[in-house]
Formats: structure tokens, sequence, C-alpha cells
């Protein structure tokens, strides 16, 4: 990627704290290559085989993510995937396309999201209050996908592995453009017990 | 001054002493009070006025369900009208005022209405009022609206904020009296997730208030120790100040939490409130029941209070509401009324128990006490002008006598506390055990216990909660073994006495609302006889208690009337909330500026830097246009960016409109059931504008369609109607035709894209990206697309004009988007390039005639918008065949047109009406109206799109645009609707 | 028994013992000459027109239940005439027009209140829209007024205005708009029509249609058949169940539309107002309580009750509009079954079946509509023709496409 | 009301947005009917008091649309399928 482009954080201009304390912490995930896979008609089986042939995983059919070797899978609806690629670069879609191309259509959206990694104590009380959905440990899993509606934006969230702390962390990804409004809604959410925000460690 | 407050232990805390203010005068009280107690604690039972004949008021109960003692609590922007003085947990300066009296609540004017009480029965609006005609509206109405009303809403902003939260259990238990702790222990120790809501601060429900011993301690401290067992899983949370207001489909429930309102304001970072939506796989209603009164003359004066609620007062807050006492009861429980209060050194000179048989253990502890005891009696009135000072009591004999109270306790008997059960539409039955009505065909997920499913007593209530919390966690996959409790047996025979037949004196069937059992008679009498027709003319329960302690009794007296059974009379639906809730709690944080989203474009911060001024596009926030320092008019700088482009070059900011990704074999087939045009012919490489209808013939929207590849197309949309194009094509690929291989994808977020216009645009693009791609009308014509290299990121570039300029639109991935702009806005420095906003973008597209918003509107077809030659006549696609209906081909029916005033210095307005000149302004008249209309610094004049009747043949002629509302009547001229280069000689440039 | 201050001062004086049934609780005949099936407040003014305009007397009001406590006992009481099309705005002005009469007309008051109606708005091309209409209206000789920011503020300063996502940048007012006690006109059209003659019969519900090879010639209810010449259903909210009785389809859904009401407090809001930026409307009642309301819940519904996501829309609406009701409280909210039609515009038109009659589809515009409805639908019952002022609302219209669709959402009655 | 999506599991109604009667879809895709016929569907609905099939888009969940059988008296809820699976 060129210098012009590692363009400054969407989160540079927000305020960066809130509350006292690190109940929430939000990173942001900026450099994450990411793609839509949509399965051709009749193709699942062999754009599955393919799949596991070439990441070494088998795609996921619910609401699931696997990850390995810096690629992660997440099934974002029937026989649709995200694509997520940690620091992969702008070839991380170009170069799969051919590899996909007659089994799915695969579309860069690298751009089209704002990724936050969530982690600290509160993450799900500070979610409750965003999100319509069930987050306890043993509903919202590890591994455990659910895209959903915060404040009239719509967001996609996985549960990673708990931090070595034994916090949880939960990714959220949201429409660059809804960004700002998002961080806002989640550090009020957060302050009482408190927040704080780790731009991407790119800078 | 404390002259009301007992001796002994209760739940308040002795020694700590609060200090507060009522009317302006300083009281004191304790942690643990509410304003209730600390009032009655101070000899205070005046507390306000009523509604419609200004009587004093007192408090008739201990709980939400308090029709009386309503006042206005804090002052300024935190006032808050109509708040129960028994659910004001006391807090040290506190400051409250009673309602509805004027100059105070002891010497109010308004009393002078119950002197005209004989005038202002039931519905006696209805009958008057109506002469003169004019009058209702200048006089009466006002007075009545001054008079009506209880507290006064403070018209600031709200100061507070609210929380929403979404919480999810295994089992919901509503209610913590002792069949909610029963349930909830239960199915907690089985190791259920688990949510207690508690309405009042202090949990344990009747236990706090009733002097019982479980397992041979006292009920408050069982209570105390069964919710720290329950505050100690981690499974279970356990709320109190927290009240379940509504039940709602998919075992969904609304709570408010009301996490300040015991504070003077809230801590930093809390809310005032909390709207809890809580989602329950099996919930235990464990509400309780209410107790009611007796309709009977004066039974609302000052000092007559629910019997229940006067235990409540002794034993938890140690207060007595009088010092001599009477009771007036229609079941056993009253008399544990008379027996607490003995208990607690006050005296009891008089039982009227309105059976003519009860127990002899009863009877037998009374004499022990020397109270003197009436069997079969019943009050027939009571004296004292603001406070009680005496009852008139009617023996079985026909004796009337009159006895000097300070205060009387009233057990009507109870009625379970069903309200949220039939929230869902369930109809409650009337029970002849009970002499109430119970909950009835509840659904599955959904148990109701205690004294809410009619168990009156204590072991019955624990035994109900202990059973339902069991089969509530086993239904959920937890085994649970049952506990049992050791408690007393109870007496709880009760006979209904809904009114006393020769009441003397007004007898309250609603309190808050003034109404009288005399008012039912009326209501009756003119024929408004079904439960129904009563509530709704007498008022009777629309008060803010909902008639929770009277409406039964109300409905008793109908029956009676109309001679029916109560059974027969029916019930008044329960409507959610459960007790009035913070409207601003159930925004929560949509408020203000959080009320939606905003939606910032890639480059925001870069238009913001150049000083760009903003408009709101649905959620997005676009730049409108950008002035230069000393431009002050923005018509001016409008007028600039116009200019520009037209002589030079300009850059937009086109990102937010929608961008779809198509794949597929089949994608090209898919398009051409979609779009009214064809499209399968675009050649890759290629872009054609598209029009998409709804099935009933009307466009949906218009946009380009770009074929990238083969099987791949890129749509556009516009800003405001992507939601609903992308939700049309994904109903067309996954309902009507998921045989087809299609895939969509949402590409919006992923590109910025700028449209580069005006005579120089060439120029500009080639100064940036000549050695990526060759921009030549033969290499890159009009309406042509291309992959392009930018800054090292894959981008597009598209051949196409919105504002009729040569144009280009450039998309890049989102985070090149300030580079590119800067890089765009550098290069064509020299180029006198400058940015243009939506404003400018408007006034170009009609000055080229392009239809938008105001002319895509819903209910223009095609042909209206003037493009009806693209839609195919050889293909089938959605919308086809009802676009072909007589009366939308009709012509007469208005189409597009153009619209140029004749004075070129006159202004034309979009809304304006179209008229033939001579004609009158009639709407046997109406022709068309201006749909969008602009000042166009290209022409020097004003000019506009409209919508005319057989706007063909009326090309030239000369009409009328009439705006009177903005006084404006504009002799225009009918012309085509593009007003600028009609050759389209210029986007090929 | 003629209402009057006098009366009542008379009343007073014996105790109001000498009252007599607002309306006649009727058993019902075996035949009529019209029977209108439906007790609500269309049903009822259709009769009393039927009497005081036709002459016609022999009619029966047939309810299920109690009389007025479908959609007339349970909307917002909101009256106006600003509409846009040609086809709605006689329409609706003529019965603009029945309600400044209407007390001395029934001689019931039914507190008919021209309080102003304000629909605000926040964007140029809202604006745009909003002056088309009042420049119609205006058209048509009803009162329209363009405000802007500024005046309204003047007007209603409790709004947000500094702190507003979407900021309010103007409002149309109709003045004549307000609102009506609806209970008040049910019990008024009844009295009238009863003393007029005809029977109001409650507890009486259409099972079914008698029929003469294709002609209605009369009902089956629960209190037995009754036969008539001309029959007119009009029960907004269960038009689709009846038709159904007759084998008919109708362009016409059933959804639910949440109402609300605030404890009452002293005069705050002076008129009814709508935000433009969200779905929220509110006025004031007499007795005190804000009367509130926003979108239906947007599914197809007959339970006659809400749920939780509309109500915190509507909340949010309110605060997003006046932020200083946050700490009045939600006392009752509760919903009612609209008859929502193809393109939210009503039906009065004769059906397929010779004999059967309909008025319907009156979306969550049927009050105000309540007198002319009453007076358009006598019209049809009496002439068996349209009456020129509801021409446009014909069954007919969707299929020659001549819609009535002053939102243009098309046929998607959730969205009307 | 809470619509068990088959993808996404049990979501909130706030998550769904409604098109109607599932009927209705069928006329619109089949291009061989009448002018008379598609008016019928397009406008005319059986629109009973009871079982329902109409049809959810889950916009803020998975983009599925969704067959529902529901009752419109009481809001139950009886199947949830989706429209590309759902049997002929």
């Amino acid at each position: 990627m060129s210098d012009e482009c590692a363009a400054r954080s969407i989160f540079a201009a927000v305020p960066h704290t809130a509350g006292t304390g690190r109940g929430v912490i939000a990173i942001e995930r900026d450099g994450l290559a990411i793609a839509h896979l949509a399965a051709r008609a009749t193709q699942l089986a062999q754009l599955t085989e393919r799949f596991r042939e070439h990441f070494g995983m088998v795609l996921p059919d619910g609401a699931r993510r696997v990850a390995a070797h810096g690629v992660a899978v997440a099934g974002i609806a029937p026989q649709r995937w995200l694509l997520i690629g940690e620091d992969a670069g702008e070839e991380f879609v170009s170069g799969r396309l051919a590899l996909l191309e007659h089994y799915a259509a695969l579309v860069e959206l690298s751009d089209a999201y704002a990724v936050l990694r969530l982690r600290g104590a509160q993450v799900r009380a500070s979610l409750a209050k965003l999100v319509p959905i069930d987050l306890h440990d043993t509903r919202f899993r590890p591994g455990d996908v659910a895209q959903t509606v915060l404040e009239h934006m719509p967001v996609t969230l996985w549960r990673l592995e708990d931090a070595p702390t034994g916090e949880p962390m939960i990714e959220l990804a949201v429409g660059r453009s809804f960004a700002v409004s998002l961080y806002e809604a989640l550090r009020e959410s957060a302050t009482e017990f408190g927040f704080c925000f780790e731009p991407t460690a790119k800078g | 001054m404390s002259v009301n407050r007992l001796e002994g232990e209760g739940a308040i805390e002795r020694e700590r002493t609060l200090s507060f203010k009522f009317d302006g005068r300083r009281y004191s009280a304790h942690p643990g009070d509410t304003l209730a107690s600390a009032l009655l604690a101070a000899g205070v039972s005046l507390v306000g006025r009523s509604f419609k004949y200004h009587r004093p008021r007192g408090i008739l109960t201990a709980g939400s369900e308090e029709p009386n003692a309503l006042v206005e609590l804090r002052s300024g922007a935190r006032r808050e009208p109509n708040t129960r003085a028994t659910m004001i947990e006391l807090f040290d300066g506190l400051q409250a005022c009673s309602q509805n009296a004027w100059p105070s609540r002891a010497f109010d004017l308004g009393a002078v209405n119950s002197a005209l009480s004989r005038l202002f029965v039931a519905g006696f609006y209805y009958k008057t009022f109506m002469w003169p005609a004019a009058w209702w509206e200048k006089v009466y109405e006002p007075a009545i609206r001054r008079v009506a009303g209880l507290g006064r809403a403070s018209a600031e902003s709200d100061p507070d904020c609210y929380e929403k939260v979404h919480a999810f259990c295994d089992v919901l238990v509503i209610g913590s009296g002792p069949a909610g702790l029963a349930a909830a222990l239960t199915a907690a120790r089985a190791g259920a997730r688990i949510i207690v809501c508690e309405e009042d601060f202090l949990p344990g429900g009747r236990l706090n208030g009733d002097r019982h011993e479980i397992d041979g301690t006292p009920g408050s401290n069982w209570a105390r120790t069964a919710v720290a067992e329950l505050r100690a899983l981690p499974q279970v949370q356990f709320m109190t100040r927290t009240t379940v207001f509504g039940a709602y489909d998919g075992e969904t429930y609304g709570a408010i939490e009301r996490v300040s309102d015991h504070l003077a304001v809230p801590l930093a970072h809390q809310p005032r409130q909390r709207f809890w939506k809580i989602v329950a796989r099996r919930t235990v209603l464990a509400s309780g029941a209410l107790e009611r009164t007796v309709v009977f003359g004066g039974n609302d004066r000052p000092g007559v209070m629910l019997a229940a609620a006067v235990r409540t007062y002794v034993n938890r807050f140690r207060v007595t509401p009088g010092r001599r006492v009477a009771l007036f009861t229609t079941g056993d429980d009253g008399w544990k009324t008379a027996f607490d209060l003995l208990a607690a050194q006050v005296e009891v000179p008089l039982i009227i128990d309105a059976r003519t048989q009860v127990s002899a253990a009863l009877l037998q502890r009374a004499r022990g006490h020397d109270v003197q005891v009436i069997l079969g009696g019943q009050v027939l009135s009571t004296a004292g002008s603001r406070a009680l000072r005496r009852i008139e009591v009617l023996d079985r004999g026909g004796r009337v006598r009159r006895v000097r109270v300070d205060a009387l306790s009233v057990a009507g008997g109870w009625s379970p506390n069903i309200a949220l059960a039939t929230h869902l539409g369930m109809r409650p039955r009337w029970s002849e055990t009970i002499n109430a009505h119970l909950s009835a065909d509840l659904p599955a997920s959904l148990c109701v216990v205690g004294a809410a499913a009619g168990e009156f007593s204590l072991a019955g209530a624990l035994r109900s909660g202990a059973a339902a919390g069991r089969e509530a966690a086993c239904s959920v996959g937890f085994a649970a073994p049952l506990p049992s409790w050791r408690t007393d047996d109870e007496l709880i025979d009760s006979t209904p006495l809904w009114f006393v037949p020769g009441s003397r004196g007004k007898a309250f069937v609603d309190y808050q609302h003034d109404v009288t059992a005399e008012d039912v008679a009326l209501a009756v009498r003119e024929g408004y006889r079904s439960a129904e027709h009563l509530k709704r003319y007498t008022t009777l329960g629309m008060g803010t208690d909902q008639g929770k302690t009277v409406q039964l009794n109300g409905h008793a007296l109908l029956a009676a009337r109309t001679g029916r059974e109560v059974a027969e009379v029916g019930t008044i639906a329960a409507r959610p909330p459960y007790t009035p809730v913070a409207i601003g709690a159930l925004a929560a944080r949509e408020r203000g500026r959080n009320f939606r989203p905003y939606r910032f474009t890639p480059s925001h911060r870069w238009a913001e830097a150049r000083g760009a001024v903003f408009v709101d596009a649905g959620q997005w926030r676009r730049a409108q246009w950008f002035p230069l320092p000393g431009e002050t008019d923005w018509r001016s700088t409008v007028a600039r960016e116009v200019n520009t482009v037209r002589a030079a070059v300009g850059v937009c900011d086109v990102s937010t409109l929608g961008k779809i990704d198509v794949q597929g074999h089949d994608a090209a087939s898919f398009l051409e059931r979609i779009y009214a045009n064809s499209v399968s012919t675009v050649p890759v490489g290629r872009v054609r504008y598209g029009l998409m209808l709804r099935a009933d013939g009307m466009v949906l929207d218009d946009g380009t369609v770009a074929r990238l590849a083969e099987g791949h197309y890129l749509l556009s949309t516009s800003t405001a109607h992507l939601g609903q194009v992308m939700r049309h094509l994904t109903y067309a690929q996954q309902v009507l035709w998921p045989q087809l291989d299609v895939q969509l994808t949402n590409v919006t977020e992923q590109w910025a894209q700028y449209a580069i216009a005006g005579p120089l645009a060439r120029t500009l693009l080639e100064q940036v990206c000549a050695d990526a791609l060759a921009l030549s009308n033969a290499d890159l014509p009009h309406m042509a697309c291309a992959p392009l290299r930018w800054l090292g990121q894959r981008a597009r570039v598209f051949r196409i004009s919105f504002c009729g300029e040569l144009g280009y639109e450039l998309a890049v991935p989102a985070r090149c988007a300030e580079p590119t702009v800067r890089a765009l806005m550098q290069a064509g420095e020299s180029l006198g390039v400058t940015p243009y906003g939506t404003e400018a973008l408007g006034v170009m597209r009609i000055e080229k005639g392009h239809v938008a918003g105001a002319e895509i509107n819903g209910t223009t077809t095609a042909q209206d918008l003037g493009l009806g030659r693209l839609v195919s006549q050889r293909k089938e696609f959605i919308g086809r065949v009802l676009a072909g209906r007589a009366a939308l081909s009709a012509p007469d029916r208005p189409s597009l047109v153009g619209l140029k005033p004749l004075d070129p210095q006159a202004r034309l307005t979009a809304g304006a009406h179209l008229l033939g000149m001579g004609a009158p302004a009639r709407l046997q008249n109406d022709q068309g109206f201006v749909s969008s209309s602009a000042f166009s610094p290209t022409l020097g004049r004003w000019i506009g799109l409209g919508f005319l009747s057989r706007a063909r043949e009326r090309l030239g002629e000369r009409i009328r645009a009439y705006d009177p509302l903005r006084n404006l009547d504009v002799p225009v001229e009918v012309v085509q609707p593009v007003f600028y280069d009609p050759e389209g000689l210029r986007v090929k440039g | 028994m003629r209402y009057s201050l006098f009366a009542l001062l008379r009343q007073g004086l014996m105790a109001h013992r000498g009252w007599t049934p607002a309306w006649r609780d009727a058993a019902p005949k075996s035949a009529y000459q019209v029977i209108i099936v439906g007790g609500g407040g269309h049903a009822l003014a259709t009769a009393y027109y039927l009497a005081k305009v036709h002459g016609i007397t022999d009619v029966a009001v047939l309810e299920k239940g109690a009389i007025g406590l479908g959609n007339v006992g349970r909307n917002t009481t909101i009256i106006r005439s600003n509409y846009l099309l040609p086809g709605n705005l006689p329409f609706y002005e003529f019965s603009m027009q029945l309600w400044e009469g209407l007390e001395q007309d029934l001689n019931y008051n039914a507190m008919v209140s021209q309080r102003g109606v304000l629909n605000l708005f926040h964007s140029d091309a809202q604006r745009d829209a909003f002056v088309r209409r009042g420049n119609a209206m205006r058209l048509h000789g009803v009162d329209a007024e363009l405000l802007d920011a500024a005046a309204v503020r003047r007007m209603l300063p409790f709004l947000e205005f500094d702190n507003a996502r979407f900021p309010i940048q103007g409002g149309l007012l109709q003045r004549r708009g307000g609102t009506a006690r609806h209970d008040a006109v049910v019990w008024g059209y009844a009295r009238a029509a009863s003393e007029r003659g005809v029977d109001i019969v409650q507890n009486c519900e259409v099972t079914g249609f008698l029929r003469a090879g294709e002609r209605i010639c009369g009902v089956q209810t629960t209190r037995g058949e009754i036969r008539a010449e001309t029959v007119g259903v009009a029960v907004a909210g269960n038009s689709s169940r009846v038709a159904a009785m007759a084998g008919l389809r109708l362009p016409i859904e059933s959804h639910v539309l949440q109402a609300f009401v605030s404890e009452a407090i002293k005069p705050l809001i002076p008129c009814v107002v709508t935000f433009g930026a969200g779905h929220f409307y509110i006025s004031q009642s007499d007795k005190g309580g804000l009367v509130f309301g926003g979108d239906i819940d947007g599914y197809n519904s007959y339970a006659q009750r809400g749920n939780l996501p509309t109500i915190e829309d509507v909340c949010a609406g309110g605060m997003a509009l006046m932020p200083g009701i946050g700490r009045l409280r939600l006392l009752r909210s509760w919903g009612g079954v609209m008859d929502m039609s193809m393109d939210g515009s009503p039906i009065i038109d004769r059906t397929p079946l010779p004999g059967l009659y309909l008025n319907a589809g009156w979306c969550y515009g049927g009050f105000k509509a309540t007198p002319a409805s009453g007076y358009c639908f006598a019209h049809l019952l009496a002439r068996g023709e349209s009456h020129e002022l509801a021409r446009a609302y014909r069954l007919e219209r969707f299929a020659s496409g001549d819609l009535i669709d002053e939102k243009g959402q098309g046929p998607q009655p959730n969205l009307h | 009301m809470r619509i068990n999506c088959p993808f996404c599991g049990e979501r909130d109604l706030s998550e769904f947005s409604y098109l109607g009667d599932a009927d209705s879809a069928k006329a619109i895709a089949s291009a061989a009917q009448s002018e008379r016929e598609q008016i019928d569907a397009v406008y005319l609905r059986a629109n009973p008091a009871g079982v329902h099939r109409e049809l959810w888009y889950h916009a803020f969940g998975c983009g599925s649309w969704l067959n529902v059988t529901r009752d419109t008296r009481t809001h139950e809820i009886f199947a949830v399928q989706l429209s590309r699976e759902r049997t002929p």
C-alpha cells in the first residue's frame, strides 16, 4: 500500500478515553483485508472443497468464524462469508480471484468496514446497552458471529478466544461511514466502566 | 416533628435523619422512608386536591397503585409532576409540592367546584357549552383546560440521561414477595439464569408490611436472607427499584430500573433510569395482589387508608396514620391491621366487619384488647374538613352511631395483580372463590404464583412460588429440588362488600377522577351500560392509577344497577405500561443529536477543513457548498461553483450514491428482469442509464449500470433509494428467482467516488493519472468505464456526467479518499478547479432536465418522467404489466416539462401549482406543479421542472406558477425540460 | 331530550334523575330498508345522514359488541383536511366543514377544538413537498400557512431547536385543524340517529350474508336473520373478514397502530404537532393528557395491541422533538386495527355483489373523515351512486390506475 | 415479537422489515399472467384473521428473505423458512 493511502485513523478526531479505569478497551483493527465471498449457484460443494484445499479450513455453514494462518472466514448469510486477512494487503483479494472465481463471487470490501476489537471485563455489559442479542458466555461463544443492529446501524460482531487474562474479546465491524457514530455510542455506554481507545498498532 | 412515628424497629434507619421540604415547609425523616411515610410521620394527612371537585386528599395506599397522593417532585428542568408520594424514596434535600391547589392545599379556591358538584356530574360537558357556538373554543375550552390536568410539566429539556439494556435469561421472576423469592430461590439453586425484578427499593413484598414468621424467623428477615443468597449467585441478577411495565410478544418484557430517582441528582456517568428489554424463556409472575377499597360516603377523606397500607406504614416504616384508628373490613385479613396497630400501642376503638359472622378466634383476640366490634356493620359516611374527624356507622340493627376517629383503615378485599398477564390479550376469568379475576389462557412460558394467582396465604404463596420455580428451571433443562418452609396458618375468609348502599355524601368509585357512585348510576340511566362505556363516560379508571384500587367496585356497582352479576360486566383490558413510565426512559439515548446516527463520507474531514457547509441527506452529511472567504450569500457561492464547472472544472463528492456489485452467470438475465430498459446488451467496459420500476409500474429508482466483465455488473443507485433497491434486488434474487446464479454485494462503503466535471475535466484527470489510463474520446468515450491504478490502489473511472459537462467519476478505495481529493485539488489549481456541493449539483441537473428525488417520488411512471422511450417492449421485467394500465397512459396525466418565468427576474418556486393563464385559482383548474426549481447562473434566471397535464401539446404555452403560500403567482412558459446544451454535445467533448 | 345548560341546571335540582338513555338499545327487527354492519363512527354517521338527509329511517346499525369501541374509540382524535390530491382534498375539507357545525347539528358537545395542526419539515425537499400540499389546499379554499423556523419557535418554544439531529426548518400549519372528543362523536351520532328512528342494535354480530342469487338481501347474525334491500359494511379493521363472508377479497391489509397517552398535566402543547424526521405526532387533550402516536407496527395483525420496538421508536421521536417531555410518564398505550389500503386512501363504493356496499380502507385517517364518510356513504346507500366528493374512492381504481397515493409508496400498505 | 431466522437464530423484531402476503410474490415473478391476474395479485389480499403466510426481510441480520407462518390474532409464529429454500 502506498504511504499516501495509509490514511489517518477514522477515529483520529474523537476523544480516546472516558470515565476512569479500563473496563472496556477498544483497539482499532486497521489493515485488515476483507472480502465478501458469495458462492455461485450449485457450486457450494466445490467451493467448500477448494477452500479447504487452499486455506486448510472448512467454510462454516452457519454464523461461525474460523481462522488459520492469519486468515479468518466468517459466515454472514447462507452461502456468504466475509474473508478476513490480517495485514494481508490488497493482493489478498486479487490473489485469490482466479482461485475461487469459478465457484464464488469475491468482492473487495477492505475499505468498507471499520473494525474495533473490544476487550475488558465490561465488554458484555457495555454492548448489552447497544445490541439486542444475547452475549452471555454460553450463548455467544468464541467463534460465533452475529449480525445485528446497533442504534440503527448494521453491525457484525464475532467473538475471539478469550484474552489470556480471561477477559472476553469481541470484534465489531461497521460500515465505515457509521464509524464515528458507532464509536460515540460505544464510548458513552462504556464510560461508567472506564473506556480507552488504542489506535491501531500501525499508528 | 414526628407526631405519628412509632417506637420500635422497622425498615428505616433511625440513627440517620434526612431533611426535606413539602410545599415549602421543612420536615425530617429517615433513610428507608418514602415521602408518604415521612409525611404521615409528621402528621401531614392532607397531601393534595382532587381533579374535579378539589376535594382534600391524603394517602390511600403504600404502593404504586396510589390514586391520591400525587405531588410535583423536584424543580426546574427536573420537575416531575404527578409523582406518587408512596413511591418516592426519601433523600436529603428532597423538595415536593402539592398539585391542583391554589393558593394552597389547605385553602384551595378550586374547592368551589365541590359546591357546584351538582352540575359537574359525569359527562356534563357533553350536554352543554354548545351555545354560542364560538364560545366553546374561546371561553369554555380554555377554562376547562386550565382547571384540568394535574401537575405542571417543565418545558425545559430533561437534563438527565437514560439507558437501554438488553437482557436475556432462563427465568424472569417478577416480584420479590414470598412467592417470587420462593420461585427465584428454587430455580436459582438449580443453576438457571435468573432475573428478579422488584418494584420497591426494599425486597420482600408483604413480608415487610406484615408480621409473619417463616421457619421461626420474622418474614422480613427471611426475605433478607433469601435475597442475600440470590445476590451471591453469579447467574442471578436481582434488581430492586425495577418495575416490569409490560409483556410483549416473543417473551419480551419491558422494565424500568429507577437507578437514580432516590438521589438528588444521578451520580457521574449514571443514567436517571434504565430501560431493560428482557427476553425470558420462562416467566414467573409474582406480582401479588392489590387491596380494594369500599365505596362509602366520604371514603376519600384524608385519614381513610387501605388496611394493608396501614400495616405497611406501621410495621415497615413505624408510622401510624392516626392515633385513634377504626377498621372497616370485609374479611379476616383486615383484622391483622387492628392487631398490628394495637401491638404498636395505637388506639383502635372500633372494628366494623361487614360480615355478620367471623371466627371466634378473631373476636376473642379483639376482646382481649378491649376493642368494640360491630359485625354486619357498614360505614355510611365520614366527617372532617381537611382530615378525618368522625365516621358514621350503621349496625345490623339499623342504628347509626358516630365515632370519633382520626383514621380509618379499609379492607375491601384483594384483587390478584394480573395486569402483566393480560397484556398479551388474554381475558381474565372471574373466580367465585376469591371474588376477583384470575388470569386465564396463559402462554406456556408464563406462570402466575402467589397472591397474583389467588393464593392469599403465606404458605400458599411459598408453595406455589417454589413449584413454579422448579417447573421453570426444569423446562429450561435444570433439575431443581423443591424446598419447603414452615409458616403459620392464617385465616383468609372474606366476603366482598363493594359499596355501602345507604352511603351519605359523595362515595367515590374513582378517587383521582372524582367519579362517584351517583355518576355510575347516572351513566346507567343514560345507557352507558357496558364496562367500556361506563369507563369512557365517567372516566372511571382513567387516572394515573388506572383504577387499580377501585375499578372492580365500579363494575360491581354497574352490575348492581343493571341487574347483572359482577362476572357478567366483564373487564377492562389492562394496557401497558403497568405503572406510568418516563417517556425519556423509553427513548433512552435516541434524542438530540443521537436521535439517528450520522454517516460521513470518506473525505468528510477534508470538506470540513475546506469550510464546507453540510446538509442532511437521510443519515448522510453531504457538503452542500464550499464558501470562499468573502462570500456571505450562499447563492453567490453556488453560482460560482456552477460557473466554474461550466467554464473550467469542479470536483464533487458523490460517494453517498449506492453501489451494488452484481455477479453470476445469470447476472445479465437477472438484471433484464429488474430494469425497464435493456441492460444485457451493454458491452463490457460500457455504462448505461437504467430505470427500475416497482411491481405497480411506478419508477423505483434510476442509476447507472456498468458492465465490468461478462458476468459482472456494477449498479449505481440514488443516495436515498439504496436501501430500497438492495431490498428489491435481494427479493428478486431470493424470492422470485432463486434458481438464477446471481451474487449481490453492496459495495457503497468500499468506494469513495468523485465527479470531475467541466470542460477541463480531462485535462485535470490527465494531470493525475495520464500514465495509468488513456482518456481520449477514442479510448474512453462517453458512457465508458475502465479500471486503473491510482495511488498504488485499484480504482475505477466512469465517464458519466450528471451535470451535463464533460465528466468523469473516479472511484477509489475509501481509505484513499482524502489523498485523492487533495491530489485533484492540487492538480487542478492551475485550472481553477473548485469543489462543489449538492446545491450546485442540483442546479446543474435542473439545467439539464435530469430527474431526481423530487420527480421520482413514487407516483411517477417512466412516461411521466419523459423516459417512456427507455421502457423495453420486448422483454418481461418487474412493473411492465401494471405500468400499462389505462389511467397511467392517459393523455391528461401530468408529465415532465421545463418551466421558465416570462420575467427573467421572477422567482420560480418548487411546490407551486400550474394553472392555465386565465383560469381562476381553483382546484378543478389545477394542471400540475413545479417539482424542482433553481436560479440558473448559466442562464441568469430562475428555471424549473414540473409535471403538467397534456404536456406534449403545450410547449411554448404560457401558464401560471401559483404559490399562494409564498404569495407568488408567476407567469411561466412551458419549455422542453432541458435548458442547457439540449443536443448533449458537451458531455462528448 | 334536548341537551343544554338549562337542562343540566334543571336536572341538577332533581339529582339528575330525569335523564334518559342517550340512544335506544334496540332489539333487531326481521327486516329493514337499510342495514349497516358495524357500530363505529362511520356506521353511526351513515345512519344519521341516511335519516337526516335522505329521510330513510328504517335503518339498523348492527354492532357485534357495544358501539364505538373499535377505531373510533381508539384513535388520537385529530381532525384536519391538509391533503394533497384532488381525490382526497375536497372530501376531507367537506368533513372539516361538517366538524365545524357538528355540535349544534347533533346537540351533543363533541368538543371539536380547532387548535391547529402543524406539520414540521426538516429539509428543502420536505418543504417543497409540503408547499405543494399547502398550495393544493389553498386552491381549494382550505387554510394553510407556511411557517419558517423562527415562527415555529415562537409558537412552540419548547421544541428541540438547538441540538437537533434534523433541525426544524419550518412547518405547514392548518389552523382549522385540531382535535375532537372521539367518544362524544360516537355517542352524539348514536343519539341523533336514534332520535330519528334508527335502530342501534348492540351485541349483534353479523355471521354471514343472505343472498338471492348474486344479490345480497340481508345478513345472518347472532340474533337471527335480518333482511334488507341494502346492506352497507363499515367495519374498519375487520373489512376483510366481513368481505370474506361474501366471498370478496379486498385491497386491504389489517395492521396495528398504537396510540399513547401520558399522565395529565396542565396545558403545555397548544396544537397538534407532527415531527417530520421521525414517527411522532402529539397533541394535548382537554383533560390534560398528551396524546401521541407514530407509525404502524408494520405487519398484518388483528391483535389490537402493539409491540415494544414501535413504542421505543415513538418515544425516541418524541424526545428528539420535545426533550422536555422526558420526565413525563407514558400512562397507557393501546392498539387499533387499521384497514390499510393499497394506496393509502379509502374505499366508498358498491361491491361486485348487488345490494352490498363497502366503506373501508381508511388506514389511520378514518376518524377525521367520520362526518364526510357517513355523509357520502349514506348518499351511496340511498341513491345507489357515489357522492361527487367520494367519486375517487372506487374499488376499480387499482385496476384502472387511478390511484390516490399521497405518499407514493405503492401497494405496500405498511409504508402508507 | 421475535423471529427465529434459520441462519442467525432468534432475533428481535427491530432487525426485520415486512413485505406482506407471501402469495403476492408469485404473481410478480410470473410474466405469463394477464393484466387482471397481476392486478389481483398485486392489490388484493386474503388478509386472514388467523394463520398467515408472509415474507420478512432480515434487513439488519443476514439479509435473508424469510417465509414466516404466523397467526395474525396472537402473533404466534409457527414456522420460519429461508425463502430461497422454501418448499413450493
